[in-house]
């Protein structure tokens, strides 16, 4: 029983990334209907720039993020600019592909540029344990977790209690209706993806004192993104967070029970059947 | 009878955009379908044709009971519908339009083409047949959602507005259009808010309003009824939006 | 057509590229008067491997470097032609590249065995020589291929090696008999992985002990946590590992989050045997074991004074271009071994530089001692009999030789580890 | 989106198709003939992969899979029984077959980015069980196909029988698609995906369309992916399965012309040359090649993103033009 438990709670903290990293895609995908499959290049960009400030200034991921987090607003709202206003009416094929051919050449511009090579942050903390009763928990993941959890719930106010935030739910409801009432669709647009691709960044720093950087490390985490975005019901802060920790629980439990080979195939399982059974997603309004 | 509709009622969560409408329609007739906006038109044909689901009641067609069977069903069977709101298929060009439906009655390519050709002429945009129908105008387009629905060789046609929005010659146009449909024998259900248009097309005419069928008669009887009237200028119009 | 322009601009300048590119490979300048002898490198460069895929075509250009400095080859200069195959199916486009295009005589390849295996299909045909020092895969000497050289030992051997140790030496220090002895067995799930896996599963069982778990997984894993707690929960005593570099330093992390490290580890190639993996884990990393081909040995390990310099001179010039490296990573060394032996022992022994004379050259030459610590002593099949793996363990950050005996140049520390659980 | 149909003009196109199987015979080398073999390969797999998803506008990111079982299915029925890799081909269609009934009818009534997540789903399962059935599989160190040439075993030394074979399949992938484009099938196909309600008020049933469109895709990538093994003789599941070869399906359709019978194989033959050149000539720098290559697809999607066909059959057409212009003079 305490195993149990103990890997129930291992799932539930790389849940946490998980969630950070589909809150950010949910949040274009949702508002901007912009399908990204270069989501997780930018979760390497930003492992990157983490690693640079640690090796080269000397400040740990968590004394440089609000640098980063600027650093990779910039970057997505360039994103933003160059290449994704473009294809806003495109249709959803066209912007998978271009999203795939962009995944292409960040992933190999950061070959090009960085080398291949392992870009590993070891700070004390990285091994570090707490422990709770008999749980033993991995501390980085655990502030990773906070974080994460902190930042969506911090979101989810913006969207709630802003006008901003109540412009985004507009737009995100129906993005005409929303023009109509005075709201600047491709401004909303631009700060949606701004802020979807620096939340990504955040989870990129909050991995980095766990995992390296390496040119491929985002591949990953497009696809599990876009997962946890659909089985959190779409346009969904709350979904796309509780899907997060369900994906992280559901690969844990395979990881044990069946063996680490299954993690993977598991949730895509539990995917299509959430596609089969509740195609609006385990959170979202049906 | 041709088409008998009996106690149809049609339930969005709890409310019922059709509700207990009954109607019977003969051969060879042409019904006309009027009522403000939101009084569940579009939703009743949408139920005809098996768009959706009905909540309650029963609809019959030539003998055969329809309520429940799949549209692309009802539509070999012998019902087919034009869209208030044009859908042509955007990237094929108007014959190629015309023949999917087609092939609803024929598998063979050439016999497909024929009865596309003949589905354009019919309503005069059979010089338009290369044309992608994207580039089609309005009077175009609503005319190829005439010809898309004829090529299925229906025996009931559901027209839904098929005027709105056009000029008065187009109109016009449109009005000898359907009386040469409706001569070859083919029965029409038209939907239409050009009172002038309706009134000299139909032998019968159904009113409805927030879903139920406050009358029927001939097109005299209906503009001369209180009720109608009131239907449409006395009470405020519902904001819902049904279909 | 506006548009297009940029797109047609593109198709143009990357025409130019392509052609000029072309045009510089055909003529490449040897500086002596006779043709250049062609060589082709064919190592994942892009991708997934691309880490040690570089490191290897570095390697194999200093040691070609170093050959045409000291004449060439048959007096001839060496001319390296490089190529990236980041899967079997551009391997085979890459090695019809370099055979029928370029013309080499002999490939230098390939890190995975999938593509050699690929690469091996194509220079059957022609009777060019795939010199392989880095896949492991038993196949690509057990599938009868006339001129593939396997300069390494095979997966199957590598594992057996590892586990064999364990059921000797270890058992007995550790005061189990074998057949008490519980074993875990892990490993990314590749081929380079699951050949590794397999020799030690065999040889563990036939030494009669208690393969307690079995589990693979993805190199792409980010958490561990699942994995160790079901490998903890069969209570293994040594846990026999096959990792590359990124997951063996995930795995221990994770062993020690959990507290979970068992009484032994011993890694099998790859991840545990690189430096970064005792430079990331620190201190903890004392006494953790990594079966290897030979690596990183002391330069008094090579008695003759020419092959000391060699070594020396590589790792030099290796680490110059790699200047956040500790030391020189296995796989560069085995590349750097297959390719310098093969040019400076093997084709001066060939009567001509054609593929039969080569091929009797490979398999007739026998040598004591290679760069790479072992000799050169090849069978039918192209595989290096003298190829062993070691038995290494990790003391102080280095890599210390416990096992062949000749090799040996320090004792077994910290068994049953310090930071072992209970 | 370009108009769907416009094949009765392909005159051209069929003559560049029939007469690429000169080209193989002209190239200097066989590296050269290697990159038309899979230029020949891929158009037909494009081919393929456009039956559905091009003409039905729904994207498959999962085709690779399709590409494993044809792989598989033959060359284990091959290297373990002896049976000859054209019987194994159609055992692999056969059990594509099954595979895409199982699929199709779980995922094709799902719409846009769904549809397109469960086919990268369902590929990704079918890649992990291909790596734990290791008794049947050999799991994660792949097949190799032992050297025999022999027409029966499908296996030749020179390139040119290869060079015939993958024409042969692209020839009739694309005879299949033009068949196709002037049948009920393929008019209701295009219309589903158009508009599929419409589609359905015009009788068409849109499932059963979809479901025969989606296992004819299926059957005639797994002969591809047959032809494949039978030429790398050799395959492991996480190339031949994976996601890049599911993507490479989509570059090239969309780069020719996505749902034209003749799109992807104008697409394979200009990029498949293009990026293996690419590699060969760009490896000094490591990723520059998939960098350009990637930088060549943006701009295709941002400025073409009809992809390259419908430019072609314009200067087509102006030619054609021209020289009656001329005549007429």
């Amino acid at each position: 029983m305490e195993q149990i438990l103990q890997v129930f709670i291992s799932g539930i903290f790389s849940g946490g990334v998980y969630a950070l990293v589909s809150v950010g895609l949910a949040l274009i995908f949702g508002i901007i209907g912009l399908v990204n499959f270069a989501h997780g290049e930018y979760l390497m960009l930003a492992m990157y720039f983490a690693y640079w400030m640690y090796n080269i200034i000397g400040l740990d991921p968590y004394q440089s993020l609000l640098i980063n987090l600027a650093v990779m607003a910039i970057i997505g709202y360039l994103t933003y600019k160059i290449i994704m206003e473009r294809v806003l009416e495109a249709d959803h094929s066209i912007q998978i592909i271009l999203t795939l051919a962009l995944s292409m050449v960040l992933q190999n511009l950061a070959l090009m540029l960085w080398k291949a090579d392992y870009r590993n942050i070891r700070i004390d903390m990285t091994t570090d344990t707490t422990h709770i009763g008999f749980l033993t928990l991995s501390t980085p993941r655990v502030v990773a977790f906070v974080i994460a959890i902190g930042a969506s719930v911090l979101l989810y106010m913006f969207l709630q209690k802003t006008y901003t935030g109540a412009a985004m739910r507009a737009v995100a409801q129906n993005g005409k209706a929303a023009q109509l009432m005075g709201i600047n669709l491709k401004r909303t647009y631009g700060l949606a993806f701004t802020i979807g691709i620096t939340l990504v960044g955040l989870a990129g720093l909050l991995l980095s004192p766990i995992y390296p950087a390496f040119p491929l490390v985002g591949s990953n985490f497009s696809t599990l993104a876009f997962i946890v975005v659909v089985i959190g019901g779409l346009t969904s802060i709350p979904g796309a967070i509780m899907g997060g920790l369900l994906i992280g629980v559901v690969e844990s439990f395979a990881g044990y029970f069946a063996g680490p080979a299954y993690q993977q195939a598991a949730y895509f399982l539990l995917f299509i059947l959430v596609l089969i059974f509740k195609p609006n997603g385990l959170f979202g309004r049906s | 009878m041709l088409l008998k509709i009996d106690s149809v009622t049609k339930k969005f969560g709890g409310l019922s955009a059709v509700s207990d409408v009954s109607f019977e329609l003969e051969e060879g007739k042409i019904l006309g379908l009027i009522g403000p906006n939101g009084a569940g038109k579009t939703t009743l044909f949408n139920c005809i044709n098996g768009t959706l689901p009905i909540t309650e009641g029963t609809i019959t067609f030539n003998g055969e009971q329809i309520s429940g069977k799949k549209s692309y069903q009802i539509a070999r069977l012998g019902i087919a519908r034009s869209y208030q709101v044009t859908q042509p298929f955007g990237n094929m060009t108007t014959l190629q339009n015309a023949m999917v439906g087609a092939f609803c009655k024929t598998k063979s390519y050439n016999e497909a083409e024929s009865i596309g050709l003949n589905a354009l002429k019919t309503v005069q945009l059979d010089h338009k047949a290369e044309i992608v129908a994207k580039h089609l105008n309005l009077g175009e387009r609503k005319k190829l959602e005439i010809a898309k629905a004829l090529s299925t060789q229906p025996k009931l046609l559901l027209l839904d507005e098929v005027m709105a929005g056009l000029t008065s010659t187009e109109v016009q146009d449109m009005v000898k259009i359907i009386r040469e449909i409706n001569a070859t024998g083919i029965t029409i259900i038209i939907i239409e808010h050009i009172m002038e248009a309706i009134m000299s097309l139909s032998e019968r005419i159904i009113v409805l309003n927030f879903g139920k069928k406050i009358m029927e008669g001939t097109p005299d009887e209906v503009s001369n009824d209180q009720r109608v009237i009131e239907a449409y200028f006395g009470v405020d119009e519902g904001d819902e939006e049904y279909a | 057509m506006k548009k297009f322009l940029p797109v047609l601009l593109v198709l143009v300048l990357l025409a130019t590229t392509i052609t000029g590119c072309g045009g510089g490979g055909n003529g490449g300048e040897g500086g002596t008067d006779s043709e250049p002898f062609k060589v082709g490198a064919i190592y994942p460069l892009s991708g997934a491997n691309a880490l040690l895929g570089n490191q290897c075509l570095t390697a194999v250009k200093i040691a070609v470097d170093m050959v045409n400095e000291a004449g060439g080859v048959h007096g001839r200069q060496v001319q390296l032609i490089e190529a990236d195959a980041p899967d079997p199916t551009a391997a085979t486009t890459e090695a019809g590249r370099l055979v029928d295009q370029q013309g080499v005589e002999i490939i230098f390849g390939s890190l995975a065995s999938g593509n050699a295996i690929a690469i091996a299909g194509v220079t059957e045909r022609t009777g060019v020589s795939l010199v392989e020092s880095g896949g492991v895969a038993d196949a690509l000497t057990d599938s009868g291929f006339k001129n593939v050289f396997r300069i390494l030992d095979k997966g199957s051997l590598r594992g057996a090696t590892g586990a064999n140790y364990v059921g000797t030496a270890i058992a007995d220090m550790l005061g189990i008999a074998p057949s008490d002895l519980r074993v875990a067995i892990i490993h990314e799930e590749s081929s380079y992985g699951t050949s590794v896996a397999d020799g030690a599963e065999a040889k563990a069982i036939e030494l009669g002990m208690n393969v307690v778990a079995r589990e693979h997984y993805a190199t792409t894993i980010t958490d561990m946590s699942a994995l160790v707690l079901k490998i903890n929960e069969a209570k293994p005593d040594v846990l026999l590992s096959v990792n590359y570099i990124n997951d063996a330093i995930l795995l221990v992390d994770t062993l020690k989050q959990y507290n979970a490290v068992p009484k032994v580890f011993m890694g099998l190639g790859a991840g545990t045997t690189d430096p970064n993996f005792a430079a990331t884990i620190g201190a903890d990393s004392d006494g953790f074991f990594c079966t290897d081909m030979p690596t990183n040995l002391p330069l008094d390990v090579f008695k003759d004074e020419e092959m000391r310099a060699t070594v020396s001179a590589f790792r030099e010039a290796f680490l110059e271009q790699y200047p956040d490296l500790l030391n020189v990573s296995i796989a560069a060394e085995a590349a750097f071994a297959g390719a310098y032996t093969f040019m400076t022992e093997i084709l001066p022994n060939a009567e001509t530089l054609d593929p039969e004379s080569i091929r009797e050259a490979a398999l007739t030459t026998k040598l004591d001692m290679t760069t790479l610590g072992f000799g050169w002593d090849l069978g039918d099949d192209g595989q290096n009999y003298a190829a062993s793996a070691n038995i290494n363990q990790w003391q102080g950050g280095e890599v210390v030789t416990i096992y062949p005996e000749k090799l040996k140049n320090g004792d077994v520390i910290n068994v049953p580890l310090p930071i072992a659980s209970e | 989106m370009i108009n769907k149909l416009l094949s009765k003009n392909n005159s051209v196109l069929w003559i560049i198709a029939l007469a690429s199987i000169i080209v193989p015979f002209f190239l200097p080398n066989r590296y050269f003939q290697d990159i038309a073999v899979m230029t020949f390969l891929w158009a037909g797999l494009a081919c393929s992969w456009n039956l559905y998803s091009g003409y039905c506008n729904r994207l498959s990111i999962g085709h690779a899979a399709y590409l494993g079982i044809g792989a598989y299915s033959s060359t284990l029925l091959y290297v373990n029984f002896g049976i000859s890799p054209w019987i194994g081909m159609l055992a692999g269609g056969a059990i594509s077959a099954v595979a895409a009934l199982i699929i199709g009818g779980t995922t094709l009534r799902l719409k846009g980015t769904f549809f397109v997540l469960s086919t990268i789903a369902f590929a990704e399962i079918l890649k992990v069980m291909t790596i734990t059935s290791k008794d049947i599989t050999k799991g994660a160190l792949g097949v190799f196909i032992p050297y025999e040439p022999g027409f029966s075993n499908m296996i030749w030394a020179s390139k040119i029988p290869y060079a015939f074979l993958t024409w042969i399949y692209m020839i009739i992938v694309l005879l299949i698609c033009v068949k196709m484009e002037r049948s009920k099938l393929g008019y209701s196909l295009i219309a589903v995906g158009e508009n599929q309600e419409a589609a359905e008020n015009l009788g068409v049933n849109s499932s059963r369309t979809m479901l025969i469109a989606f296992v004819m895709s299926a059957v005639l990538t797994s002969f591809g992916g047959t032809i494949y093994a039978q030429y790398i003789m050799f395959i492991e599941p996480t190339s031949v399965m994976s996601l890049m070869n599911s993507i490479n399906f989509i570059l090239l359709a969309i780069t020719g012309g996505m749902g034209t019978a003749f799109g992807p194989m104008v697409g394979s033959f200009i990029l498949t040359p293009i990026s293996n050149l690419l590699r060969g000539y760009l490896s000094s720098v490591s990723g520059l090649h998939t960098f350009v290559l990637g930088l060549i697809l943006i701009a295709i999607l941002l400025f073409r993103p009809d992809g390259i066909l419908p430019q072609l059959k314009l200067f087509f057409n102006g030619l054609i033009k021209k020289s009656k212009a001329t005549k007429g003079v």
